[in-house]
């Protein structure tokens, strides 16, 4: 057993540093600093993935045949260690880590060579329809309806808590073909163009002032039959495959290790009236850097199960609740430091392109909006409590 | 002993409910925040008309004699209802300050209008270097044959866009060494810049600057002692103020949640069925239960006679057991509503952002603990 | 609204500390600190109860006219708030606060006659029979039988958990005496005298080494016809009554008050290594004392409620929750306090009698046996859980 | 960057879960505790059959070579079955110092007999004045022709009861100032006296006083260097080694607890059919995990060439990510257990006071937190 890195490896970590060194301008780098929503604005997401297709690192779990760079399990981890030390923009895992991998295993193959490329070149953004009114947590319960007429289906109902659908030009939807006694077998998995007519997007704020998510009206949505992913009513399967991606795919102790950087920064600033002097304050950063190293161990046992071409098992939602407790963790110890300019509330986005000096320092700005929307960290991408039931259940065999 | 509220307590808080069923309720709410003052004028003639201005203030300068268990009665429902009207600093905070320190001139001058709801004032104390200690002022007074001059900046000035008369801590260079003093700032008093932004969870705050602000000779509040003292005595009584409000706010919050958990559905079911929820609900419940005591006892010792130290104490008590319960409340509130509590749609935010707002001003929770802990120390070291 | 005592109740207050001061010798209140047991020995509380019964001031709650002193709520609160500051021996709650006040509402005019005044000179120590090993926070499945043999009931069965049965001379327990379809229904309260032949007792040693608790064992017991409280079947009712009075009965803070003033005392002196210096032992005990503070206040509101001859509701659930809690972290704090001399192990009892000098301190002595004896506080009485059930239900309606 | 165990690691592991099955089982287990030194001398001489004694020794001396890693696995599996023999105090602490300190005379006079299993040492460090800053020491050691003469009193000293030499450190008086020096004391020294007492959840602990105690000239271990970094060094392994240990009894606390809460029925349903004990199951297990995981990494780290700073960071971040695990866990454990869990009459109770004397060795959670905050503060402003 050993924590260290081979000599290879090192090698491969200073081609990357030397690749972001080379492309992340100094813009990019502030811009990317000052997003305070979970994805990155699509205006800086959008030059850095060109800089990342041009070098075919866009998707570093994708394997060589479909674009991906074929990387090893370490590989992987150092191009993430990386990229969130630097504070790179985040790209939309939507396409790259949700609809890529789910058409690579249930797609036909029209439907990889269509769209597989276009997610690696940025030239489609994807969102998700999951999520309804009245089917969070409860997935199953979905009630948008697609009926089958002729070669198209006709899809009506509503979705909400999209992502970026007001970015997107597609989505990918869980809707209901059918009733069945097991709400599972009735659903299929459909991928919709967001130009097609009768649909409509309600931007839906959130309580920092930013615009994520939206809820998506379909209205007679016409959607080609060859827009079916998998069987009808066998959705769910690839459902539930991207759910383990969501969840499970994930490394986050660096950009957790990252905002705990910035964090820690502030605290030797005078903009927290250097705030690291406070015992209290020190030791709850150690107490969540310890955090930080526990998670980060726990991701690389994975790592390494999975380099050994092992199952790491249902581990994912153990690292989910972990993640996004720390990150929590972390907004609210940004937020007690900064004391009473924690008082002024600036709702105008992006931050990055304010054009007149704010109330309080660029780098206090970002502090109660981060703070504000990691309260989703929790209830986002299946909630804490959702978590802890599957850990009970599939875990724990209870 | 007897903690049974009086006849006229009761009638406060129920005219108190009445104001904030009718003036508060959720669109009215939305709409006063949009105003550029941050609350509405009308409102606040309403608060004159109810007496609610002149509440803590004697009787003699035309005040109700009413006393920290009062206006807590009067926080808890602005709580409730997250009142955005600037009661807390022009009220509690430079109006008692000119009550305290004034001179029968200035109160005269000053009080009655802030009583029928004619002026309003700010008090603009604290600077971008000081962490939470109410002696860190380095904003500069200088005396000359022609008045006083001002040199400075002061942040997180509450709701100054509002006010009529700023009033401004500053030291005095030379003879008086220490001590601190206050200065009445007319709004538009030349050398003054505002710089005003929303807060949040409602009303306004301001950055002012003074560069070279010429005031006239009896600008200073008072005669002459060092202010500090009585400054700490008022801010202490506003964050026992402030905490009967956020015991209002946490109650909100938590019957909010226990309406949705009651009627939201997963899994063919209200989200009240599991017992985890139904678990943290007793707990918030609890938690509110504590606070709304803990309030509750800081002005009841407030209001007796009882020495600095123990004032302190009740106040940063309140701050620390209050700031833990809200804190968790106001997590677990926006948690169990699940997406719909991270978004904008409900009012729920809102209340988190003030509690934020209540955790953030006149020093953080562990700062009052730190302060509870060395004078709680002391006290039993005597 | 006013904290303040009147004159007249600061004059009691003064008596109650003279009585005190004349009456608890340095022996007795040594003893009485060494304990480190729930309740305190026999051989502590009789002296005490003795002093107390010449007085007539045993049970501070009972009407003038079944011999209690007929005091208001805040003198009881200042008499329990005096005694537990001056550190005096806790009297039994079962005879005084749990069957006493179950007899006074259900019992027959012989029984009270009988009982009550045995209970008030110490004649008669009393223990519960309610838990069984198959029945603990479940109490209504018991299933200790009470079959009707002319003018007695033949009792067999085991009850469990029994505090100081091993110094007991009666026993108030529920037994079923039919099955009914709702268990609650077939349930009735008999008083046992301890002495019968049929009875023995098996100790349960605590991980503190204690012997609190016990199992008893009831093999053809007879117990007189007589000694049934209220209906045959309706001993649910009399069991539910005690059951609200042992958990909302009781005043907790001036207790809570005095455990940390212990440890307050001992984080002040060279035992801690004068622990108080330390910021995060400072800032634990002053989050203590706020949560001693807060529980006060609504111990206070309650009394100022039944002082009111109002019903204070169902808040007793939400006091023993956080009395148990408070303690545990009050003996908690004392075990960081003592560092390693928290390592020995004292298991001989009780410590105010031992012969040789301990390894360590006796100041810290008790420290240790006090917090494994404090886990029992969050499950005896009625679990957390229970409490938050109950909480849920009863106070929030759900 | 590969975290698969070695095959010779699985192998260690194995052979001590078999060991454990085998010799820990409940009843020998209480039987051993029994016992006036706190363990059984068969299982001892079982350990040097094994190999373990020699374990973490270089080859040189006849050990094995092994490293934190291996250590750490040990240690694990003697958590889990709450093995009492003396492995800490004699193999990782006195033994340890001894290689790392000792002449190569005294490295081979003694190290031999340690690996064998013939001699038990212990190591006699803290004071009654001393709360957990290794440099507090009162103890004396006086230079004279004939040797040397110790005074003062040690607390805290594992296992001392069983051991044949002690190895107590003292300072020198005079010249050499500040020095620490580690002195072996056999036990029939005269002027030494032992107070011995059963340890919390198994061994024993003892009191040392050294009263004009005489030693021999060359009873000082090594050859004059301050020790006092080696003595940091060897109590930091010491903690990472406790570390695997605790992580192994918050297993076996969890495993009891699932096992019992799936059996145990209240209100016709087993406990665990409940969610909110479900989802605290889930909150043990992810702490049984991460506490393991930082065990690993802190073995791993001080395995690897780091340097003191780096290495004392491991330790201490280790001591308190895993205390405060150890703590949520052992208090839920004995929570779910009901009643039963607060009796002697399981097992749990033993592991409960087993977890309070991690808590307590070496320094609390909290000054570990202190130390790690300090250290880590300082490596980032380099």
């Amino acid at each position: 057993m050993s924590l260290s890195f081979t000599a290879e490896e090192l090698r491969f970590r200073d081609e990357v540093r030397a690749f972001i060194a080379a492309r992340l301008s100094p813009e990019l780098r502030r811009a990317s600093s000052l997003n305070v929503s979970f994805f990155s604005d699509p205006d800086i997401v959008a030059p850095w993935q060109r800089a990342l297709h041009e070098r075919g690192w866009v998707a570093p779990g994708w394997p060589r045949e479909h674009g991906g760079p074929g990387w090893t399990a370490t590989q992987r981890w150092i191009f993430e260690s990386e990229c969130a030390a630097a504070g790179t923009p985040q790209l939309s895992p939507m396409g790259i880590k949700m609809i890529g991998p789910v058409l690579m295993r249930f797609g036909t193959s029209e439907q990889k060579k269509f769209y597989l490329p276009r997610i690696l070149s940025g030239e489609d953004r994807w969102c998700q329809g999951y999520s309804e009114p009245g089917s969070g947590s409860d997935l199953a319960s979905l009630n948008t309806r697609a009926v089958r007429q002729g070669d198209h289906y006709v899809v009506n109902g509503t979705k909400i808590w999209t992502t970026h659908a007001h970015f997107a030009n597609r989505m990918f939807a869980l809707v209901r073909t059918s009733d069945e006694p097991r709400q599972q077998d009735g659903i299929s998995f459909l991928l919709i163009d967001m130009a097609s007519p009768g649909i409509t997007i309600r931007p839906i704020m959130m309580i920092s002032g930013d615009h994520d998510v939206n809820q998506v009206f379909f209205d007679e949505v016409e959607v080609p039959v060859t827009n079916l992913v998998g069987e009808e009513g066998r959705g769910w399967t690839c459902g539930k495959y991207l759910l383990e991606f969501e969840r499970g795919g994930g490394v986050n102790s660096p950009k957790l290790r990252y905002a705990l950087e910035k964090v820690r920064g502030l605290a030797n600033s005078g903009l927290s009236y250097k705030a690291i002097m406070l015992q209290e304050i020190a030791t709850k950063l150690s107490e969540i850097e310890l955090d930080v190293q526990t998670l980060e161990f726990l991701e690389l046992q994975v790592l390494s199960a999975l380099q050994r071409g092992e199952n790491p098992g249902p581990v994912s939602s153990v690292l989910k609740l972990r993640a996004s407790e720390i990150h929590q963790a972390i907004s609210r110890v940004g937020v007690e430091m900064v004391g009473q300019n924690a008082l002024v509330e600036e709702t105008r986005r992006p931050l990055h392109a304010l054009k007149d000096r704010p109330l309080i320092p660029e780098e206090v700005l970002s502090v109660v909006p981060r703070h504000l929307n990691g309260r989703a960290n929790t209830i986002f991408g299946g909630s804490s409590e959702i978590q802890r039931d599957i850990i009970a259940k599939q875990v724990l065999g209870l | 002993m007897d903690l049974t509220p009086s006849e006229a307590q009761q009638m406060l808080r129920h005219s108190a409910q009445r104001f904030i069923a009718e003036r508060c309720e959720p669109t009215a709410r939305r709409h006063a925040m949009q105003d550029p003052m941050g609350f509405k004028r009308e409102n606040w003639r309403k608060f004159a008309d109810l007496g609610w201005l002149g509440l803590p203030f004697p009787e003699e300068v035309g005040g109700f004699g009413g006393g920290p268990v009062e206006v807590g009665i009067l926080m808890e429902e602005f709580g409730r209802g997250l009142a955005t009207e600037p009661y807390l600093s022009t009220v509690l905070l430079a109006g008692a300050l000119v009550a305290e320190c004034g001179t029968e001139e200035q109160q005269k001058g000053l009080l009655p209008a802030i009583i029928n709801g004619e002026r309003l004032l700010s008090f603009a104390h604290y600077e971008s270097d000081a962490r939470a200690g109410l002696s860190e002022v380095h904003t500069v007074a200088q005396r000359d044959s022609h008045g006083w001059t001002l040199y400075g900046r002061k942040i997180a000035v509450l709701d100054a866009v509002a006010a009529d008369v700023h009033l401004v801590s500053a030291r005095l260079p030379g003879a008086q060494g220490a001590g601190l003093a206050l200065f009445l700032v007319p709004k538009d008093a030349a050398g003054v810049t505002l710089r005003d932004a929303p807060r949040l969870g409602g009303g306004r705050v301001a950055e002012l600057t003074f560069d070279h602000a010429r005031l006239v000779p009896d600008a200073r509040l008072g005669t002459g002692a060092d202010v500090l003292p009585t400054v700490q005595s008022i801010v202490d009584r506003a964050i026992v103020a402030l905490s009967a409000e956020a015991a209002g706010m946490m109650r909100s919050m938590f019957d909010a949640t226990l309406d949705y958990t009651k009627v939201r559905k997963q899994f063919g079911r209200p989200l009240a069925a599991n017992q985890v929820i139904r678990h943290r609900l007793a707990d918030m419940y609890v938690e509110c239960e504590e606070a709304r005591a803990m309030a509750a006892r800081a002005a009841l010792l407030v209001a007796a006679d009882i020495d600095s130290t123990q004032r302190s104490l009740a106040a940063s008590g309140a701050k620390v057991k209050i700031g833990r319960c809200a804190r968790n409340v106001a997590e677990q509130a926006v948690q169990l509503h699940g997406a719909m509590g991270v978004t904008d749609e409900l009012d729920l935010g809102l209340y988190f952002k003030r509690l934020l707002v209540f955790e953030a001003l006149f020093g953080s929770v562990d700062h009052h603990l730190q302060r509870h802990a060395e004078l709680f120390g002391n006290s039993r070291a005597e």
